[in-house]
């Protein structure tokens, strides 16, 4: 194949570029750089490198404008993963990716595997790994589909994590129509390293070794690139040709152990994980930023199948596999690691000095490919926005007209984006590790003990699509602040952010605003929470022939805080007085509510930042001197469901009324109790000390006390009246929502 | 060579969780009138000769005390 | 005492375990960094200067054909036999518990889940009458908080095998009522060899031996063995 | 009524782990001249027809992405 040129005139070939995703101008780019047309292996590599998905065409210039530094920041986006200074030489590290599609298709192996993905970034910087969270969206939970690639999706998830040993500790999953046909399986990483230990991914040092090790090569995920292989192979060969990855987390256990060997002997020159696009991009990469040329002989990669094609070998997305720069003298020592830890090794080639990357097979070049060209010649797209006019995404009617303020209440807490998720986090291992700091019915966010800093950190992850959807710039905003108010509810100060924009087709004019108006709301409320982005992802094209799904960007943040024996939990005492604090201007805009209603629409009510972050910086400081044990922020659902999920989490009613919100706010009966918004936090406790919040500057309001078997809440002339077992209830019902007709088989 | 095919069920008595959960799904995904459904494991290899298969049954692939074994060689 | 925690490609909990071990001995005045307990690499054979084993918990091998099938093979295995015969003190946890299983350290077996799910939880145990080093410290019927996490650990023996661990007295933690989460015959949670020196159970007692876990109801486990030879 | 034997094992050139890791372990406890290790499943069933049994394992025993499956019946 390799001897073929994959000119478009030529006709078996004519249109081999454009399938594999290369536009006419791109192709006509790549021949004009290479002075020649690309031969297969070549287009091959360009293609998956001049990608989406490894360019960042359509979002790159986006992301420019994001802050990244701040004097925490030890490696900010460009790096495998972002990470922070955590003192005493202590670093954490830690990125959020997407496996969207594959989980689409196999939601088991998809999710595994983006699991699998995702600590490897962060493996890759000689961290190991110590929390995964993730972030999920599905489709209304009551389609045999939705059923299907919740249970897959969710085992997956749990399957590589708790064989790995590393605990899965938060998350968020949201059921939401765009997402029928679409899901959304973002995974979240966060790893523990010391400073001055850690790796950088580029190439170095001309004469140098590049070795394989982890895996064997395997024909998984050569997916566009197939079409090659269809122009190459005999029909009916296409059989041979598996797409969807298999996920190994043992394989990837012996990697972990392996690598932090490796680094822990100084054996290795710089370290790169094998994900989207394999050999290509990794040992492109690496060749790139360290401005080195690359030889790759694929005679020499260790392959499960022997007949593999050279272009297979270089595009293969086989997992658990790693590439590291190794000086000579130092390769028999790392080969024996490998081997004491049962992984597969070879050197397959040699950093050069010639700026470019050459494709060997046992020792005949195949392909040569300028490094540059390769990796930073791909044309960045301009986008082309328009604002969408009104609201484009459908409105179902899910409560009746007549439903009281009690039945509302009762809905809302039974809403599977609102209902407990414990049916999916205990399939989870989340106390591996010994790290995880144990607050009962607590999920705002997660704690992990770090004695090596003598700190610990806190980890929160949110991304409300329809908010977002409403609203791109507010909604971004918002996710983001609800990450910082997560934090603060545990004592933690944010250190760093990380992000995954999920997203429809970028060059829909909609969607292009969507996604611009975004990234400026992320930015604005980083900049303002003095939190730098210091990595993130991108995943485009998440539609179908139904339509866009709602704009996501899921935000991670990290924190510190200085002792984890005071953070503040969901855990209410009988007599506690109960106080609502913070600037909150409840609206029924994009809630849940609305979307019950079936009146979702545009728009969503402005907020300035300053007040939100001056209430989260005295909920963080009063949970801090240990004032404040009980606290959460209001989020999805609005009041009435922030006092109903304290209600349940301790089995201790409310009695309470909002007239001072409604009359401060000039709001109606409805927002008050179930309207939504940022800067809400509810806090429980010794109403003396409770009070010495007041009178701060931020806005605060006594609204009742803890007490009884019941939750009762009045505003104006409405009144939420439920027994806490009915909302118990009501909020732990999801389970039999989702496992009616999956079968738990294991694969 | 010979080709080994080595099939691993449940022993009669016990309760097999993931035959359960097949039959547990059946209805709602529109099956009827199937029943007793098992599962176990295959393993298929190639293997220099049948003489140790029952030892590496009984040490390895199987567990006695709750699976049943049985072997099925063709020679090649 | 000398704790060796048992290593093998895949374990997932060794760390914890040996932390564990740590704190139980800090707590007994002992230990301190260079207190000799140590991890015991799966082709290790010399188990000598060591005073207890703990077999931990994790995917062995990826738990791959059954949970602990493998790992009884590996030659610490061999040794981790050799000291429990002499009358050495060995704790198995989850995995660990499969591995004593599989190699016939303990009786019975450890089957999927009925629900067939992995579960996480916190969950009670309450400590039955087995006559054990590692239960020196507890009481017959006392009611322990021990998180569990597992896809197989439905403890099962068949009859005979089951009236023999029950009559001789080898139950030492079953799950309380309503905390069976994985239909484990008789509650089951845990046992012991006849000789009590060998001791296996599902839950995860290295998980609850730190304030900030939420429980410190694990650590008794490891202060067992030293506190019963303080008594012997 | 019929007896059915649903065979499901991975796709060639699928990443098999199961078997490379019994493989993987098989010199270690002293067995040699073992190759080509396979794990899959093997789900027994009585069916009152075998009319819907291949619908049967597309949709719920095998997935079909990743694992062929062979049906085996005996009529009873
Ligand atoms: N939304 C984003 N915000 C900030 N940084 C981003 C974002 N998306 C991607 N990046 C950064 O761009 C780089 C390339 O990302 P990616 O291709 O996902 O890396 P990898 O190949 O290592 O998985 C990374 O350093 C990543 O952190
Ligand atoms: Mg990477």
């Amino acid at each position: 194949m390799s001897e073929q040129s994959a000119h478009r005139d030529d006709k078996g070939e004519q249109s081999a570029h454009r399938a594999l995703g290369l536009t006419d101008h791109e192709f006509d780019l790549i021949c004009e750089k290479m002075g020649r047309e690309p031969n297969g292996v070549e287009l091959a590599m360009f293609s998956l490198l001049w990608s989406e998905h490894c360019a960042y065409k359509h979002s790159r210039k986006l992301l420019r404008n994001l802050p990244t530094e701040g004097p925490r920041v030890v490696m900010g986006p460009g790096e495998n993963a972002g990470a922070v200074d955590i003192g005493n030489g202590y670093s954490v590290a830690f990125k959020v990716e997407s496996h969207n599609h594959p989980s689409a298709v196999e939601p088991f192996q998809g999710a595994a595997t983006g699991v699998g993905g995702i600590l490897r970034d962060v493996i890759a910087l000689g961290a190991r790994p110590i929390a995964i969270l993730d972030s999920l969206r599905f489709g209304e939970p009551d389609t045999e589909r939705t059923h299907y690639l919740v249970d897959g999706v969710v085992r997956g998830i749990g399957h590589y994590g708790n064989c790995m040993g590393i605990p899965t500790v938060g998350g968020e999953i949201y059921f939401e129509p765009p997402y029928e046909q679409n899901p959304l399986v973002n995974a979240m990483c966060v790893g523990l390293a010391r400073t001055d230990e850690m790796v950088r991914a580029a190439a170095a040092g001309a004469g140098n070794k590049v070795v394989l090790f982890g895996s064997l090569t395997g024909r998984d995920g050569i997916g566009g690139a197939s079409v090659l292989a269809s122009a190459e192979l005999d029909e009916g060969d296409d059989a041979k040709r598996p797409t969807v990855q298999i996920g190994d987390p043992f394989e990837e256990s012996k990697l972990l152990e392996c690598c932090q060997e490796l680094l822990a002997e100084e054996l290795l020159v710089s370290l790169q994980d094998l994900g989207a696009a394999g050999l290509t991009s990794s040992a492109g990469e690496m060749a790139s930023a360290g401005n080195t040329g690359i030889d790759i002989d694929v005679g020499l990669v260790p392959l499960r199948e022997a007949d593999m094609e050279p272009f297979e070998i270089m595009v293969s997305e086989s997992q658990e596999r790693m590439l590291a720069v190794v000086e000579p003298s130092k390769v028999e020592a790392v080969l024996a690691l490998c081997t004491k830890w049962q992984t597969a090794s070879a050197v397959i080639g040699e950093v050069t000095d010639s700026g470019t990357f050459r494709i060997l097979k046992h020792g005949e070049t195949v392909g040569e490919i300028r490094v540059d060209d390769l990796v930073d010649g791909c044309p960045l797209y301009d986008l082309d926005p328009e604002e969408p006019a009104g609201w484009t995404y459908p409105n179902r009617v899910m409560i009746e007209d007549e439903a009281t303020p009690s039945d509302i209440t009762l809905s809302l807490l039974s809403s599977p984006s609102i209902a407990s998720k414990r049916w999916a986090f205990e399939q989870y291992d989340s106390i591996v590790g010994s790290r995880s700091v144990h607050r009962a019915g607590a999920a705002d966010a997660a704690v992990l003990n770090i004695p090596e800093s003598g700190r610990a950190i806190a980890i929160s992850i949110d991304g409300n699509g329809r908010r977002v959807a409403c609203d791109p710039f507010q909604g971004t905003i918002e996710a983001t602040l609800e990450c910082a108010a997560n934090l603060a509810v545990v004592g933690a100060e944010p250190l760093g952010v990380t992000n995954c924009l999920n997203f429809g087709n970028p060059e829909k004019p909609g969607v292009a605003w969507q996604l611009g108006r975004s990234v400026e709301g992320l930015a604005e409320a980083c900049r303002a929470l003095d939190a730098p982005v210091v990595g993130g992802n991108v995943s485009l094209y998440n539609e179908t022939p139904q339509g866009p799904i709602y704009p996501t960007p899921v935000v991670g943040m990290v924190g510190e805080l200085p002792d984890p024996d005071k953070i503040a939990g969901e855990n209410w005492r009988e007599g506690d007085a109960v106080a609502l604090l913070g600037p909150f201007d409840p609206s029924l805009a994009g809630s849940e509510l609305e979307k019950q209603r079936g009146e979702l629409g545009k728009g969503l009510p402005s907020r300035e930042i300053g007040p939100v972050k001056a209430a989260i910086e005295l909920v963080r400081d009063a949970v801090r001197s240990g004032a404040v044990r009980t606290a959460t922020d209001v989020s999805d659902g609005g009041i009435s469901t922030a006092l109903a999920e304290l209600s349940i989490s301790s089995s201790i009613g409310f009695e309470g009324e909002l007239s001072a919100l409604i009359a401060r706010r000039d709001c109606s009966e409805d927002d008050a109790l179930f309207g939504e918004g940022p800067g809400g936090f509810i806090i429980a406790g010794d109403a003396a000390v409770l009070e010495k919040l007041g009178g701060q500057g931020v806005d605060f309001e006594l609204i009742g006390e803890v007490g009884g078997n019941e939750l009762i809440l009045e505003a104006g002339n409405s009144r939420v009246e439920i027994l806490v077992e009915e909302a118990a209830a009501a909020f732990d019902s999801l389970e039999d929502r989702i496992e009616s007709d999956q079968a738990g088989l294991t694969h | 060579m010979i080709q080994a095919r080595v099939l691993i069920r449940p022993k009669e008595g016990i309760l097999d969780a993931q035959g359960k959960a097949v039959e547990g799904a059946l209805p709602a995904l529109g099956f009827d009138g199937i029943e007793h459904v098992r599962v176990g494991r295959i393993v298929e290899l190639r293997a220099e000769s049948a003489d140790r298969l029952e030892e590496l049954c009984e040490k390895l692939l199987a567990n006695p005390l709750i699976e049943d074994y049985e072997i099925e060689t063709i020679a090649e | 005492m000398k704790w060796g925690v048992l290593q093998f490609p895949g374990s997932c909990d060794e760390r914890d375990a040996l932390n564990a071990c740590l704190i139980a001995e800090a707590s007994l005045g002992g230990g301190g960094s260079d207190s000799g307990s140590r991890l015991v690499w799966h082709e290790e054979t010399d188990l000598s200067g060591l005073d207890g084993i703990v077999v931990p918990g994790g995917f062995s091998y990826g738990d791959y054909l059954r949970a602990g099938a493998i790992a009884r093979f590996s030659p610490a295995m061999t040794a981790v036999a050799e000291f429990a015969a002499d009358g050495g003190p060995v704790l198995g946890i989850c995995n660990g518990f499969q591995v004593l299983c599989e190699s016939g350290l303990l009786p019975g077996a450890l089957l999927t889940n009925e629900r067939t799910r992995f579960i996480c939880r916190q969950g009670d145990l309450i400590v039955g009458d087995a006559n054990s080093p590692f239960l020196s410290e507890l009481e017959p019927g006392q009611k322990i908080s021990i998180p569990f996490k597992h896809q197989s650990g439905r403890f099962f023996a068949p009859p005979e095998l089951l009236e023999e661990i029950e009559s001789n007295n080898q139950v030492a933690f079953r799950y309380a009522p309503g905390h069976n989460p994985n239909g484990s015959l008789n509650d089951i949670a845990g046992v012991t060899n006849r000789a009590g020196n060998v001791l296996g159970l599902m839950p995860h007692p290295e998980h609850a031996v730190e304030e900030f876990a939420g429980s410190t109801d694990g650590l008794g486990l490891f202060r067992g063995p030293a506190l019963a030879g303080a008594e012997a």
